[in-house]
């Protein structure tokens, strides 16, 4: 056994970070928590960022050469992950849906023309995506999708409405499940498009979340016009695209978390120990110091089930429901060690970002509020713990969703 | 033995049901959350005349001479439609701290303006270096010629920007003193701060050399502890009805979209993630209700439980609200998410009390602290 | 508003207290857990005492003196079995089924001949009753009993087996759910029986349980021949009888619970200040402090919430599914508070009772065992979280439940 | 990067299932829970001549000198089967103390003969006083003749009572300092406790004015401190490993039962608050094992990260091991309530483990002094 990177992976790691000294934006503030305020800013800084990496040689580090990526394996692209993650993650935000699900998505079951099309110019940052799958009525129950694409020629005429569609409104492109069959079963008969979100008919607004910013989007296709072309795989294979390919990109998801926290371990350590408490530094509390290293804990956890997880890939395993696991590691502790965090601030923990009585900047209020979507998005922890129970551990299904299949 | 809400109570409790629901509903909340002020003359007026403000002033000062739990009755209203403005600060701490240290004299300046819902007040306590510490109050109050002078930070003060007095603990020679400071006293400054809460504004107050007379300190040089206990174990239970409040509202929210949202062909209460997860809120709400009425009750009627008994009730009730009104969110999934959706005030709520007026770890140490005799 | 007792119940307590204080029974030590290790021992004591109570006037103080009861409201029953609960809990575990059960049962549902031959027999201590409902395939699944009594004239011929029948080896009789009617739907068919242990047919084998001891038992019923005249109301309504009665004297639990729990408070408290933790009581360590306050805020929820129950019953409220909050309040907050406990003393706390080394006569360490069955008898938390959800909060039965009805 | 365990580990794993299914049943278990000694000699010489004992001791004192996680593998089976006897007391705290901390010869004459399992050891760590507290050593060792007299009492030392000797950490003058106590030596008193987990017995230790020379002094006086901390991380992480597997254990008992049982004409199993109970269960005994890993492999390969690692294994494998079980009841029901099922018996063990060699709160205080630098 062995936790450590290769010497040549470790030379590659080095040589990054002291790149990544250089190539920060100017003026990028490490203790800010957000250098964009504004959405569009982001955007921009992403778009610039990613090419810079691409120019650089660091974009895709997976990805084959030939669509404009490295090809290097995983570990490299774990190692340029997690040292963003570390060092920069609110320039990453922009592309989660791009690299975490579109990307592997066009590589994995795109043709050869959306490969060579999308893939370069998502790894050099000219295009943003995002993911079209919730409805308002397929929320856990992800199937039940029920926007409509019409085959009209080589097109399809696509009506229908999507919700939490993330960065919609900064995104060029979407990922989009689709029905094509309405008298199929459920699951049987989606079908997996790739939408210009500049077509004539789509409509975007704005869903301002908890935190007060608005990350996510509804998404309106009123008669939209799509080339068959944009169809990946075939009609009807929908589901099983959209479940597959994520399951392959989901270890770099969870290391860019655990490096995430790591940081955040970090970040709460420094506060305990500037905020006051009785007139005493939290950290001298005995009481939040067992909270400080609950949350360190919770941490590992995630970071080393991620890496046993990556390794397990790197040697050829095909990743399963168990990854569910990971979804459930790094969003329940994130709502415990945000907890924890406000706890130690006291009454202090009530100010925001943007007063000079701001602790860390109000990272720690924004941050809470987040973490309240976390056991939400990207599939609830009672649906991951059906999985699990259902998938890896081979329990019965209720007997309601049992009858539907 | 007789533990329900009497009659009266129970009209008390309708009426103000009705009332925020005419008045203060969520389109009042979501204005005044991102409002300077926080609340309208107008409601502040009409809550008045109803006289919330005068029910647990003495008969003797023109209030009405109800006990805590009368009020509280309302208070659990306001937390049920997240009532926002002065309405708290005024009643539980200016007003609670003024009748609890206050000579005969000043309450009969103050209090029957404060009854009337003519003027208000709040209590400046915290100090930046306090925490979730309730007890660390090191503000010097030095005598000065026949008075004081105030010099130092109060932070975290409810509604100081709408107040028209501070009740103020600092340390003089002979120990903690109350000073009741008015909000013109040249020296002092105040300035609202971005708080996840809009619903309650807390303030950072500074005292550049406040000047006060003799006839401004509240409690006599080192008698200012008994006093400020007395009012503020009134004023978390106070909370603790504005909690239970909340927290049914989150609960009934959650428990009616169990009912009528679909997914898997059902409703998602008939899932027992989600059902179970209902009744747990269920369980600690009604709880929180239970412990809540003995600490109201105890604070007029058994001074011998009622340290005691606050202490429990702010440390259960704070938490349960956190953890129903987090709960609420989970079970209604992205549109609990969402700002359009009314439950993330109740988060905030909660969140608010939980650190306000000493946070659930102070209160256990305190419980500690009784238990160990 | 007023939590007091009035002046005559106050009196009333004061009055027995003193009396328990001189009739304890002789060699009674407080600061033991168990004074009669040895079951038979125990019964005997129960038994003994028992009469006491019944001899001075303090037996059954809500039962009609018809019977042997005293006549009182449940006040002042409520002080009684609190007193005890917080003196000599002990003293009352035999009767735990015979008060909460049995006699509740037959004075409610029972015809005059039931009453007038059983009731002033549990009073006077003279019969210990036990409860035949729980069956291998019938946990949570109460209703699914397959105890089959079978009309032979004025007889049930009775085969079957129960379990979790707890004291049954000391018990004289046994209240004893069977199905009369196999035909029936599953809680139609049901029929309420008191069973004499010493009829020929009926065995008895103990259960050991995971703290060593044997309180529950097997019990094997082969053609015993049951009296009809000793079935409690109709054939066929012995679902009814069983769920209904109980709740009347559920707030008695509750009250009894809590009273000690809060007996235990006080013991974990001198526990926390002798036990040492780095050399220093573990009371002065502010993180067991947290824990302990914890303990009783827990404790106080259950304490008050039961009041309020009691009070709202004396004022003729009628008990509903709502009193499920109750079981869990005391069920849950067990198994923290004697994990707590164990937690405070350390590996110290693995010492059982028996050595110079004990804690407190080992009384948190078989607590902490026993307490792991609390989640589990007398309906598991899930069976009160779904009668909650159902029928307090109107939540649909899942499919399959459903279909069942 | 590379984890997994590698082919000899997995044959390790299996032999090591093999013979605890064969040799060491529920029977055995049973048996020995309630037996003074705790093992039989037979099963004790088996495990020898398989190399058990052997594994972590280096090959020039007669050991196979293989890492921590080679025997991880194996305690994690003897964790999966609750394998009583004193095992774990010779090859972590006897063994481990004495690989640490002696000097060559001492290695020499004590280590050929533990790894032949002719001798078995343990550590006398825990005072009266000490609670869960693992710092807290006040025994005095005082300098007379040419060696040392130790007078005073050790606790909770595992498996005395089948000692041949006792590795004993005292305060000479100098600061800690490590003392090879052998079980024949004059005014020593070993006593048995009745403990709840009767897997591993624990016996109270009585030094009363126990003299040993010079050649005793594991570490030199005042050296203590960094030997007995590197045995006792390296027992932590091997009482995880036992944790890992016994949880793994009850998991699968109460997953199984799962599908089987039916209630409501169904497997319990279908029912979410039983599905997501063992869903959560699996989580949590997959995250240890990954914590579990990275533990012992950092204690021979990452020394700057090996005591970070030990303490949060420990604090994160014992608790859940305690969930696990407790859960895994919970799904049993009534059965799992029973002295006749064998869930028990990893309850109790899995207290036990928490309990020993520094406790979750104690873990943790270290944890955050670490962080906080």
């Amino acid at each position: 056994m062995d936790y450590r990177f290769s010497p040549e992976e470790e030379a590659f790691r080095q040589e990054f970070i002291s790149w990544l000294d250089d190539n920060l934006p100017e003026g990028w503030d490490p203790s800010r928590y957000q250098n964009y305020p504004r959405d569009d800013e982001l955007a921009a800084a992403y778009r610039a960022f990613q090419k810079r990496l691409f120019d650089a040689g660091y974009a895709g580090m997976h990805y084959p050469k030939e669509y404009g990526g490295q090809g290097r394996g995983l570990v490299h692209e774990v190692i340029v992950m997690q040292t963003l993650a570390n060092q920069c993650l609110e320039l990453r935000i922009p592309g989660v849906i791009t690299f975490g699900m579109a990307a592997p998505t066009i590589l994995y079951c795109g043709n050869e023309e959306q490969k060579s099309t999308y893939i370069p110019r998502i790894l050099d940052g000219t295009h943003i995506w995002c993911q079209g799958f919730s409805e308002p009525n397929a929320g856990s129950d992800v199937v039940n999708v029920s926007t409509r694409a019409v085959r009209d020629g080589d097109h399809y005429i696509v009506n229908g409405q999507k919700v939490w569609t993330s960065y919609a409104h900064l995104a060029d492109y979407c990922i989009l499940l689709v029905r094509t069959d309405p008298d199929a079963k459920k699951h049987r008969g989606l079908s997996y498009l790739l939408l210009d979100m500049k077509l004539p008919g789509v409509e975007i607004r704005p869903i301002k979340q908890i935190t007060g910013d608005a990350d996510f989007n509804e998404v309106y296709m009123e008669d939209v016009r799509v080339p068959v072309s944009m169809r990946v795989g075939e009609e009807g294979d929908g589901w099983r695209i959209a479940i597959t390919t994520l399951m392959f990109e989901r270890v770099l998801g969870d290391a860019t978390m655990a490096a995430a926290y790591e940081r955040n371990i970090e970040r709460m350590t420094q506060m305990a120990s500037r905020v006051r408490r009785g007139g005493k530094p939290v950290i001298e509390n005995p009481v939040f110091r067992q909270q400080l290293a609950q949350a360190y804990v919770e941490v590992m956890v995630l970071k080393y089930h991620g890496l046993r997880n990556l390794s397990h890939q790197l040697q050829g395993g095909i990743p399963g429901p168990e990854g569910s696991i990971g979804k459930l590691l790094w969003s329940e502790p994130n709502q415990r060690i945000t907890e924890a965090a406000l706890a130690m601030q006291g009454p202090g923990g009530q100010v925001m970002r943007g007063s000079p009585w701001s602790i860390q900047d109000g990272f720690w209020q924004y941050a809470f509020l987040r973490a309240k979507g976390n056991t939400i998005e990207a599939g609830t922890s009672e649906i991951q713990r059906n999985i699990i129970g259902e998938r890896v551990l081979g329990l019965p299904k209720d007997s309601s969703r049992a009858a539907r299949q | 033995m007789d533990i329900k809400l009497n009659d009266d109570q129970l009209e008390i409790s309708r009426q103000a049901r009705r009332f925020f629901e005419n008045e203060t509903p969520m389109e009042y909340v979501r204005a005044m959350f991102e409002d300077e002020k926080g609340f309208t003359d107008e409601i502040w007026g009409k809550m008045a005349e109803l006289g919330w403000t005068a029910m647990c002033i003495p008969e003797a000062y023109d209030g009405l001479g109800l006990e805590l739990l009368d009020l509280a009755v309302v208070l659990e209203e306001m937390g049920r439609a997240v009532v926002p403005g002065p309405f708290f600060s005024t009643v539980m701490l200016g007003g609670g701290g003024l009748a609890e240290a206050g000579s005969d004299a000043q309450k009969k300046e103050f209090l029957p303006r404060l009854a009337a819902g003519e003027i208000r007040g709040t209590l400046a306590l915290h100090e930046p270096d306090a925490g979730g510490d309730l007890d660390y109050v090191r503000m010097e109050a030095k005598a000065e010629g026949g008075g004081f002078v105030l010099e130092g930070t109060k932070v975290f003060v409810p509604d100081a920007h709408v107040s028209d007095f501070l009740v103020v603990p600092a340390l003089a020679k002979d120990g903690l003193t109350l000073f009741l400071v008015e909000s013109g006293a040249s020296g002092l400054a105040v300035s609202p701060l971005p708080t996840m809460d809009g619903t309650r504004k807390l303030c950072v107050v500074e005292f550049g050399g406040v000047e006060v007379g003799r006839d401004a300190v509240l409690a006599a040089p080192g008698q200012g502890n008994a006093p400020l206990d007395r009012a503020l174990r009134r004023a978390q239970v106070g909370l603790c009805a504005e909690c239970v409040g909340g927290a049914q509202k989150a609960m009934e929210v959650a428990t009616e979209y169990a009912q009528v949202r679909i997914q898997f062909d059902q409703p998602i209460g008939a899932f027992q993630a989600i059902k179970h997860r209902c009744a747990q809120m269920y369980v600690e709400v009604e709880s929180a209700r239970s412990i809540l009425y003995w600490a109201a009750w105890a604070q007029d009627h058994a001074e011998e439980e009622a340290a005691m008994a606050a202490s429990v009730a702010k440390a259960y009730c704070s938490e349960m609200f956190t953890r129903t009104a987090a709960s609420a969110i989970q079970v209604l999934g992205g549109t609990g998410f969402s700002w359009e959706h009314d439950i993330h005030f109740y988060l905030k709520r909660a969140k608010a009390n939980e650190a306000a007026l000493g946070d659930p770890v102070y209160h256990r140490e305190r419980i500690a602290g009784l238990l160990a005799g």
